[in-house]
């Protein structure tokens, strides 16, 4: 992060601001989505971008996430930047078909001829006490798919660079913002900076351990690593922030030096991304492993509404210290 | 309960029994709503919650037609469903506060609540999302034979869903005993429906080939009329209604919606609450046909009052499930 | 090319060139179509591909009517929406064949053509799923003030896709210049389409508040009539329009499906194919008004024919792509 | 497999004896989808079925993809045993609202009292010359959603068994069968029998490697495992069968054996199967495995239509020899 960095945003304040910024540079780019002109989402992201940019490009629609998803395809191949809001991950069930059998796959199948920038915001997370339809972490599925990346930031800085970049991007970029994440705070500078897709952060230095850790689960490696500290663990948090294009050498890189690996995501553990960072690693730092490589996902059920079940469906960081120190041979 | 007959034969007109289990129904509804937002303003309850106050004619004017064994399907705001076909207001708050008592063993929570013993087949936090499984529990009863209904509540938000318009037209062509029933209450969350809804809603549904009205949805004796009439069209085997609900929520989107003036006007809110609303204008006809005076109506009020307090406490008491129960129920 | 006046306007009446232009193009579809099927007799075709016969007075008539930078969205059935909007028979060959001169470098195949240059977004071969892609067209034509029109072509089985309704309740609520383009030959695959179309079409379209009309899909003049029509008015800035055209199609589902009696009949096929050719039909029209004789017609008919030979053997000896392509063009 | 098995069928004619003989055991089994009835489904896996149970129970449906496989789910609630055709497994997209936030999760979001007795048929694969939206195989999606259970057949017998089990279990169960396997035939014995969800079998038996394979990459691990024996190398070929439930105790009992593993899966290679198999094998083998697991999808592209392009996008059982042959260290 540069020095530079003075003021702190929330992480909400700081997409509004990539939006805002993004929107003043290039009146291609339009936002799409339900509630979000003068109620600004649900969230409150968007709040004041209507008044800045008119109902012409901060666009309310009917209650049509294939609907409007496809027509930010369309639009985005002739010439919009279409942002297209879907108000909780568990919807992109609904969209399934255009993002992938289309927007992913239209610029190969046309031979290279027409591109889709477009990019789609959602969200992930549980612990909101929003039950099974409303807290899933589902960006396993669309990193899964060719012709799409797949953005996962986990601070204020992290959320207005990469997404900034993800409207520059030529390709259809699905950017995940985390719910329980949208009132934390973080320094982000007032200059104009974006992030490369495909760069990992090292969020923490450390040598004993690894805790890869994406979007929401990075503020609970976070806190595991401060917990680790006072036992003489120093563990290095490295936060991929991309799951495509994916940093394959910094997560192998921190894997070789510290020999002992944690996965963390909020997604389901099963099938999910945790499988994938993890066989990465192995491939790669496989002779440096000290123990195969632990993942940690969310519980493999539906989420439950009841808080005491729901809280114990996500690794924590009491959850996270524990493994790690078991991993570390200190249980 | 027996089917309800067809309400334009004098013999089959609602008895004053009816007519008064129907509007304590609606007290029902109306002061379980006002117990959810007292646990909400109290921080006692977990998440968010969508009232049904102001709404309640449509709920109690359909599920009064329907037999115990017809099915529903319910929305994000279904607790006036629930109670209106037979739900028991102490489990539904506890599902409400994830308790173990509640109608899933508090894994559902208030958008999520399912009984099969009162052929309540779930409220659905995705809009729309219910259409198919409605439009499906017809098609078991039309295969089965069974003489069943289902209605399909939905808000006129779910008219933004594809999947209502194919699940139409596969219950058109199946002539399958299907209500869909749109409650239309002017607003998806913060937005107006005509910014999101083209043309004219009813046709929508005859263009499907699928017999279509509206009625006043804050007329519960409206409401039952034509609710009867289409519900027992379907029984007899001549296919899908669609029933358009003309409503008002009275209060936010969620429990946690209190500054409107953004999207709606104070002023909107008052001429709704003064001049329809369904239980004042209920209880004018009911004391004016002499079937109940003011007196026997605050009676009634009172009693639920203290049955919904009552449920709350129970709900309050009530414990949480064991830890164990997370992995339990994921597979049948 | 400029805008296609309104065709009632004696004025604009398309001249004896435009009225053979057009019957060259679909005779240039029919002979496409034909050589299609000889290469998959041939087994020279990897895979299948779904024929247009039949068909092709509603793709010349309608695209006849488009500017050259309007939009099209195309079907699994689109060789003839393809040729109709400008491209060029010998790339689609080479596409159909997957080899490198095609359209796509050969990675779409018969069922993904897309060409830039003559404003088509892509064939598509989920049913109904270009829906969006049209209407998203017409919102960037209508943002950007290019004055540009998007035509959604689709099989009437595209009717059962819930993204159909939502993406007409869009462009009618936001007045998008996009016409939607049903095609209905009575058949989704091998099921008669009353059968899976409760109902009214042009009800479904009118219901979204949405300009529906029909049009006899066999003649080419009316379909360019009504076509140019619809396409002007939402030009203008009208909204959108569903115009469904009734035409059939000669062969089988796709090149494979040759016995067809289990689902349609013989005679059914006959009638059609001697009373109701949209190339014939045409041809004496043309005769009768004395536009051509018909040795005239024989003789844009045999160049057509060597065109389409040429344009096979073109595609033919044409190389497939460097295997290293495989993974070039995933990302832009 | 049992010594009885003397008859021969196809993979279709084995998924088409499953279906028969459970509509005629049990009368709330139908069958919905698209061309299924006269014409038999565009594979011709379900001729013959409407002739013998009607119309009533051999349903034509429209276009209609998330429509009918929501009745789907409504009608198992309430007392019938849908199995819901989906013709192409890309058309998964159009359904996964009506799969995963419904179907998977009503017994569990109602507190167990709802039951969701149904299954999704629906196919796999490419080399079929289809081009990208009808040659994927998306099973990773639904293998990651708890609450469903996902079953992929590698013979005829195996396709018989577990149909018949998938369509009298009490869950939602997604089915998917290789497009290309179709035409294989195999023994299947006359007799009824079903397969347990949640049992890998050991198609083959060796000492040196582990080809674990799902579905269509079964016969490309067999023949591999041929090629394999030519140069003294005795491959293990085990087939999980399900995803889930996942038999997770043979996969890491032959890896343990052999201390050589590859994964092949058909699905993408990136956030897919292979990751949570690879994980698995790992995280139960670690200390007897030689070298890190290998994996092996279909390569990260939409599926390309020309033939040369697309044969490139799948493991063979050349490219799958020659990593086992260079895992064993002869290569
Ligand atoms: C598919 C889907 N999209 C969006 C939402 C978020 N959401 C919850 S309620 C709601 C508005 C629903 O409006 P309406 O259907 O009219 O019901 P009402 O709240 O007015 O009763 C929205 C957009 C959702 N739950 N599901
Ligand atoms: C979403 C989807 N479902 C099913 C299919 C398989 N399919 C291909 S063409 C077709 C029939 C289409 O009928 P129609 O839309 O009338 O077009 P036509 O073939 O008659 O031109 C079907 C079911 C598909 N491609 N996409
Ligand atoms: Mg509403
Ligand atoms: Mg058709």
């Amino acid at each position: 992060m540069p020095e530079t960095a003075q003021r702190e945003l929330t992480f909400a304040q700081a997409v509004r601001e990539a939006l805002a910024e993004e929107m003043r540079r290039d009146t291609r780019v339009c936002i799409l989505g339900e509630d979000v002109a003068e109620a600004g989402t649900p969230f409150k992201v968007l709040s004041g971008l209507v008044e800045e940019f008119g109902t012409n490009r901060v666009i309310d629609t009917p209650i049509s996430e294939a609907g409007f998803t496809g027509v930010g395809v369309g639009a985005a191949m002739t010439g919009m930047r279409p942002v297209i809001d879907i108000m909780f991950g568990d919807f992109l069930t609904l969209t399934m078909d255009q993002l992938v059998n289309q927007a992913a796959k239209i610029h190969y199948m046309s031979g290279g001829k027409w591109k889709v920038p477009m990019v789609l915001r959602t969200t992930l997370g549980a612990t909101r006490r929003s039950a099974a339809q409303h807290s899933q972490s589902l960006h396993a599925w669309v990193s899964h798919v060719p012709g799409l990346k797949v953005v996962m930031p986990s601070t204020p800085y992290d959320a207005k660079g990469l997404l900034k970049t993800a409207i520059r991007d030529e390709n259809p970029v699905v950017f995940f913002e985390d719910k329980m994440m949208y009132k934390l705070k973080g320094p982000v500078p007032a200059e104009d900076y974006t992030i490369p897709l495909g760069v990992a952060d090292v969020k923490r230095a450390g040598k004993d351990i690894t805790l890869v850790a994406t979007s929401s689960m990075v503020q609970v490696a976070l806190g595991a690593a401060d917990l680790l500290e006072k036992i003489g663990i120093a563990a290095e948090v490295v936060d991929p922030r991309t799951m495509w294009p994916l940093d394959e050498q910094t997560l192998i890189a921190s894997a070789k030096k510290t020999s002992r690996v944690i996965v963390m995501d909020e997604g389901y553990g099963r099938y999910g991304v945790t499988g994938e960072l993890a066989s990465v690693i192995s491939e790669g730092a496989f002779y440096s492993l000290e123990a195969p490589v632990k993942r940690m996902g969310a519980m493999h059920v539906p989420i439950p509404f009841s808080p005491p079940l729901e809280d114990l469906t996500v690794p924590t960081e009491q959850t996270v210290f524990e493994a790690a120190r078991a991993l570390c041979g200190k249980a | 309960m027996t089917t309800a007959a067809h309400p334009s034969s004098v013999v089959s007109e609602p008895t004053a029994e009816k007519w008064l289990r129907m509007y304590r129904c609606m007290q029902m509804i109306r002061h379980f709503e006002d117990r959810v937002n007292d646990l909400y303003l109290r921080a006692l309850m977990p998440g968010l919650a969508h009232l049904y106050v102001g709404e309640e004619a449509v709920a109690v004017g359909i599920c009064e037609a329907l037999r115990p064994d017809d099915y529903i399907t319910s929305t994000h705001r279904g607790h006036g469903h629930c109670l209106a076909k037979g739900a028991a207001p102490d489990r539904m708050f506890a599902e409400l506060l994830g308790k173990e008592a509640g109608y899933c063993r508090g894994k559902g929570g208030s958008m999520h609540i399912a009984d099969p013993d009162t052929g309540n087949l779930g409220a659905n936090a995705i809009v729309g999302g219910s259409a198919g499984i409605a439009t499906g529990a017809a098609f078991s009863a039309k295969h089965l034979g069974t003489g069943q209904v289902a209605v399909c509540f939905f808000g006129e938000g779910a008219l933004g869903q594809g999947l209502l318009y194919e699940t139409m037209n596969l219950a058109s062509l199946w002539k399958l005993p299907v209500i869909y029933v749109c409650e239309n209450n002017l607003y998806n969350e913060y937005t107006h429906f005509s910014e999101t809804t083209a043309g004219d809603i009813l046709a929508r549904g005859k263009a499907f080939g699928i017999a279509s009205e509206s009625v006043d949805g804050q007329d519960v004796r409206a409401v039952h009329a034509v609710a009867a009439r289409l519900i027992e069209s379907a029984r007899q085997g001549n296919g899908p209604a669609l029933l358009l609900c003309n409503t008002y929520r009275y209060t936010g989107h969620h429990v946690g919606d209190i500054s409107r003036e953004y999207y709606r006007s104070k002023q909107e809110e008052q001429e709704w609450k003064t001049q329809r609303d369904p239980i004042l204008l209920f209880a004018a006809w009911l004391t004016g046909q002499k079937i109940a005076d003011s007196a026997a109506l605050g009676q009634i009020e009172s009693e639920v009052k203290a049955e919904m307090q009552a449920a709350v406490d129970f709900a309050i008491a009530a414990p949480y499930p064991a830890l164990a129960e997370v992995e339990q129920d994921v597979y049948a």
